[in-house]
């Protein structure tokens, strides 16, 4: 069982790497997107600065949905996900797996760059750490509640518009929580209770996200 | 799942005799509904005094906090038969929860809504993002996935299955939303203008509250359960009783019913 | 020495698949109903009928991927839905091959038997797609194939898995002669094995001994 | 009357569709090399070869969508590549159905009409539908149908063009047997009345005169 | 000809008006995105008008980007795209028909909703209609560039996954533009100079982009 689930994670990675430029593409408007806030808001480096956690969350946030329409939907049109369904092991672990494979591809690179961003926003030392660290946390959580809703609209017309307004309320709180540790940190202020949240946050949606995407998956398969 | 659990009170809500049920019912809910609206709105207009600060413009607080409230109330109805419907698939659950919701997003547009025109006055722009009206946005584009996703498959049944499946999602994220929207706020100190805690309220002000409150409950109902009926119609088809329900000649038999009783439940035991 | 092994495997010869009551329903259509049969060791169920007469669906059902208006498919006296055991001895080819575009089909077997938990090694891999007449074509994505060949591939798939059930939709659909006939001879030798088979097919089945047809009226 | 009709056309028998010396290769591989043939109205062609031989990559060569790597093919004298005038008087149906999943079968009839410029009626729509059996499917989205049924979607838009040239590959695919002899039936009509069909099958033809055969081999 | 262009145009207007449901998805997604901003950056109202400009025309282009990932890539893969090949109108032409249609489907309810957004951000007046304005001129080139982006995805087999890296970078002088431009209008400054280039990439695109993506797709079919 543990050798099925390496497989799928390895070969989702394998195959999003085959296709380098989705990945490309997923990180290519994170940067940009960063790169943008100073022309939108001018050079005034406090400005910038104060505006730094929110904006490097936000277009984390906006990354991942851009990558998410294609998570199931490759698999669902080829039939590779009846074939998914009809394996020996639970379709939810299966999922995790995947999911997995769709953060180290996604997610991880995000993570990595951000405190080189956050440094051309004007953020310095231990905040970048924690900007880093916050975005670890927050981002499989992205990942999770994405895949809920991507799952959710497979098969239904009108996707990824749909999958957006489905999924964007849901990821309000880590949006909140992630850019709100950010923010502490560069005030001095007491980050742990945001990490907690995260943390938590992180627990809770592990083991109920798959659930929910593996029955989402069933229904759309039915 | 595997195994077929049953509620045996449900068996009494087989359609013919929900359709009979909603057809004695709701005259008497629409009825109730305007009583208190008319009662309501008297005295919030005219027994109710003006607030020392606001003046009249305050009044317009006896339709916008109970929209607001319904609003949440009808989200959480919302997930409970979503749940119902799911969990012992019961077919008339999804029904009541997909009527539910175009009420919902309706009554909490019209809180937003009279909320913003509360505003102009009070704060002197139509719009701030305060934590409180931030979540009731959200609020709204959980009732409008929940539409647009049951609405997007053209399996009922299915669309039904996963919109369902959504609103329960959405029902464990609603209470996280909640609280860190609210922290959000309380985060950032800039702003300059929050919703101000109601009134200190005057009696007679707490009443008209309380018969709005009721009428628009009692109005959420009667709009719920009609649109209940006509989808339950809609989905049994071709059955006996939904062709003679059609033509207005629903009688009092409780033997017809043979294809109706699969409307209630997904799978004969 | 087949027909030996079938009197020997006689006395095995319990049903394992065991279908009651089934009735199907899409689009508030009821497709069928009330349908009853069971599978032993050794037998081969042909599915026949119209286009759109809910053949896929029933396969379906069987696979425990559409879960029926009423009825139960049991396998070994469990029902198969979302049944994770059932899973390990089943095979299923849909109309979707189930192939990944962007992998070799040496990297679709490899990954395949990696999902299934079973392990095949490359000289096994590259046997049984020899045997397909997949040899050149091994290493070269399947989205530059032909169709004849992608079905090929989800066949060589079945050939490594060691699944006992194989539930085969339309198999036969883009073979050529050569390859149809060689598909009949190992659906032969799977039934004298002691498998089974659940196929539907709009061309005449040659080759195979004595199959029990379904018909799907409408 | 058919036949009557045959020999009136007699007269302009001249050969429209003209191909010398084609050579087309993939992934480096000589599929095949200096084919020539010529196809003239009523003439039928037969595609025959092993799976992965090279007959989609003709198919496709002759609708000008592949271009050969040697030889050209040309319609009424003008080569075919990219040719707009030739692409009203052809008809393809590859192995890929071309149907939109998202819409329903009639609303595909009518966008594939609008975009060939031709105006179909919702009546002729709602009658060819009918022919092909998608009476009560015509209103449900392609994506819930079954494979035959999506199949005969895109026959349905075959009979409603007036293209001269058929192009089929593997027409039967998916098929029930009645519609396998209908389509038969609407081949055979569209040869005598003066149109041109190259097709490919696996299965044998049958209720068509004198097929002229292609063998491509490997 | 003429006539051929119209009716497809008409016919795939006609077609995402019955759906309406897409496009109300797509209002429901810009708005989200909306409101992400300041649930990232916080409520300061003039924060937030500083942002307005970028916020609402990168919740645009990613709107597009989202809707036109797919543009092909089903077409393609059902093969309703060689169907397209073979008939009588050149493939540019269907091409910039289709293109219009989905500009009708999703920048224009974009443009015609962007003021009551750009409201809620704090953007007054003459300022709203500077960015109804932009957007109605910046949209096209969207999805333009965007429809190129994705039919180069198609030729995997050549460089085009590469080129269409480079569509990113394209779209960028568009999305400075076109907030450049409101935030001129914010300060008072001179916002024709933004319109005029505005204008002149959609002149260059407008005729070159239906080249370009039916060549592209032509290398992919091949
Ligand atoms: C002076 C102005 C306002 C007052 C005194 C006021 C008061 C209230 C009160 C008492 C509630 C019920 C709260 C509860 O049950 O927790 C409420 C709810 C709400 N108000 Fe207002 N409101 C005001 C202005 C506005 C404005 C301008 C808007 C929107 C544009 C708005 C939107 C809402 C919403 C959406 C709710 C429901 C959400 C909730 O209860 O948390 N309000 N308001
Ligand atoms: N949502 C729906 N609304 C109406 N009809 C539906 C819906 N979903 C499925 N159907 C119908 O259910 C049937 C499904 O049939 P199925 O795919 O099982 O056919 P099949 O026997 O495998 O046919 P084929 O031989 O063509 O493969 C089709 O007739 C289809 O039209
Ligand atoms: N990039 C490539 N590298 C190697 N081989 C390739 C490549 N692209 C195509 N091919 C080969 O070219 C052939 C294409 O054949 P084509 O699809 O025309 O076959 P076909 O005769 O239609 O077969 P079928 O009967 O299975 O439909 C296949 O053998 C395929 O393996
Ligand atoms: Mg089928
Ligand atoms: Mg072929």
């Amino acid at each position: 069982m543990r050798r099925a689930l390496w497989t799928i994670l390895w070969r989702d990675v394998g195959l999003v790497v085959t296709r380098r430029q989705d990945v490309l593409t997923v990180v290519a408007f994170f940067v940009i997107v960063i790169m943008l806030f100073p022309l939108a808001v001018g050079p005034e480096p406090e400005i910038l600065r104060e505006l730094a956690p929110g904006g490097v969350w936000l277009a984390a946030v906006l990354a991942h949905l851009l990558a998410l329409d294609r998570l199931f939907a490759d698999d669902w049109r080829d039939g590779t996900l009846e074939q998914l369904a009809v394996t020996p092991q639970p379709l939810a672990l299966i999922v995790l797996a995947k999911l997995a494979a769709h953060w180290v591809a996604i997610g991880l690179p995000l993570v990595l760059l951000s405190p080189v961003l956050g440094y051309t926003l004007g953020l310095h030392g231990a905040t970048l750490g924690v900007l880093a660290a916050s975005l670890a946390l927050g981002t499989p959580v992205l990942v999770l509640l994405g895949a809920t809703g991507a799952a959710l609209t497979l098969g239904v017309r009108g996707g990824g518009a749909l999958m957006a307004l489905l999924i964007l309320p849901l990821i309000v709180p880590v949006l909140i929580l992630g850019s709100g540790a950010v923010s502490q940190a560069i005030y001095g202020g007491d980050i742990l209770p945001y990490f907690y949240l995260l943390a938590a946050l992180l627990a809770l949606a592990l083991p109920l996200a798959p659930l929910a995407i593996s029955a989402a998956l069933r229904i759309a398969l039915d | 799942m595997a195994t077929d659990r049953s509620i045996p009170w449900f068996k009494f809500l087989s359609p013919p005799a929900f359709h009979q049920l909603v057809d004695r019912l709701v005259p008497w809910l629409w009825g109730g509904a305007a009583v208190l609206a008319v009662a309501g709105l008297y005295v919030g207009f005219f027994v109710a005094p003006p607030d020392y600060q606001q003046g009249n413009s305050y009044r317009i607080m006896f339709i916008h906090v109970p929209a607001a409230w319904m609003g949440m109330l009808i989200y959480l109805l919302m997930a409970m038969y979503a749940i119902i419907h799911l969990a012992w698939r019961v077919r008339l659950a999804d029904v009541m929860a997909r009527s539910l919701a175009p009420t919902g997003a309706l009554m909490t547009a019209l809180a937003l809504w009279t909320g913003s025109l509360w505003g102009a006055p009070t704060w002197g722009t139509y719009w701030v993002w305060d934590a409180r009206l931030t979540s009731s946005l959200i609020l709204l584009f959980l009732f409008l996935g929940y539409l647009a996703l049951h609405a997007a498959a053209s399996d009922r049944e299915k669309g039904g299955r996963a919109a369902s499946l959504l609103a329960i999602v959405g029902a464990v994220n609603v209470p996280i939303i909640y609280f860190s929207v609210k922290w959000w706020n309380t985060l950032h100190q800039g702003i300059s203008v929050t919703v101000a805690d109601a009134p200190s309220m005057a009696p007679s002000m707490f009443s008209a509250l309380l018969l709005m409150t009721f009428a628009f409950w009692l109005y959420a109902a009667a709009v719920g359960l009609r649109r209940a009926q006509v989808e339950a119609l809609e989905r049994s088809g071709d059955a006996e009783w939904a062709r003679r329900a059609i033509l207005g000649r629903v009688t009092n038999e409780p033997g017809g019913t043979k294809t109706g009783d699969t409307m209630i439940r997904g799978r004969r035991g | 020495m087949s027909g030996l092994k079938r009197e020997a495997s006689g006395v095995a010869k319990r049903p394992l698949l065991d279908v009651s009551g089934l009735a199907c329903r899409r689009g508030g259509v009821d497709l069928f109903s009330q349908l009853d049969f069971r599978l032993a060791p050794g037998e081969f169920l042909l599915v026949k009928g119209d286009n759109g007469c809910g053949k896929t669906t029933l396969l379906r059902a069987l696979c425990g991927l559409t879960r029926p208006v009423a009825g139960v498919v049991r396998w070994r006296g469990e029902t198969v839905w979302a049944h994770d055991a059932f899973a390990s001895e089943l095979h299923y080819i849909g109309h979707r091959e189930g192939v990944k575009d962007e992998l070799t089909p040496l990297e679709n077997l490899v990954v395949y038997g990696g999902l299934r938990d079973e392990r095949y090694s490359e000289a096994d891999c590259a046997e049984v797609l020899a045997e397909v007449g997949l040899m050149e074509a091994s290493v070269v994505p399947v989205r530059y194939l032909s169709q004849g060949q992608r079905r090929r591939c989800a066949l060589a798939r079945m050939l490594l898995s060691p699944a006992k059930l194989w539930i085969l939709d339309e198999p036969y659909n883009a073979l050529d002669q050569a390859a149809v006939a060689w598909l009949s001879n190992k659906v032969r030798d799977h039934l004298l094995g002691g498998g089974m088979v659940v196929a539907t097919s709009h061309q005449p089945v040659t080759g195979v001994p004595d199959p029990r047809v379904l018909e799907l009226g409408r």
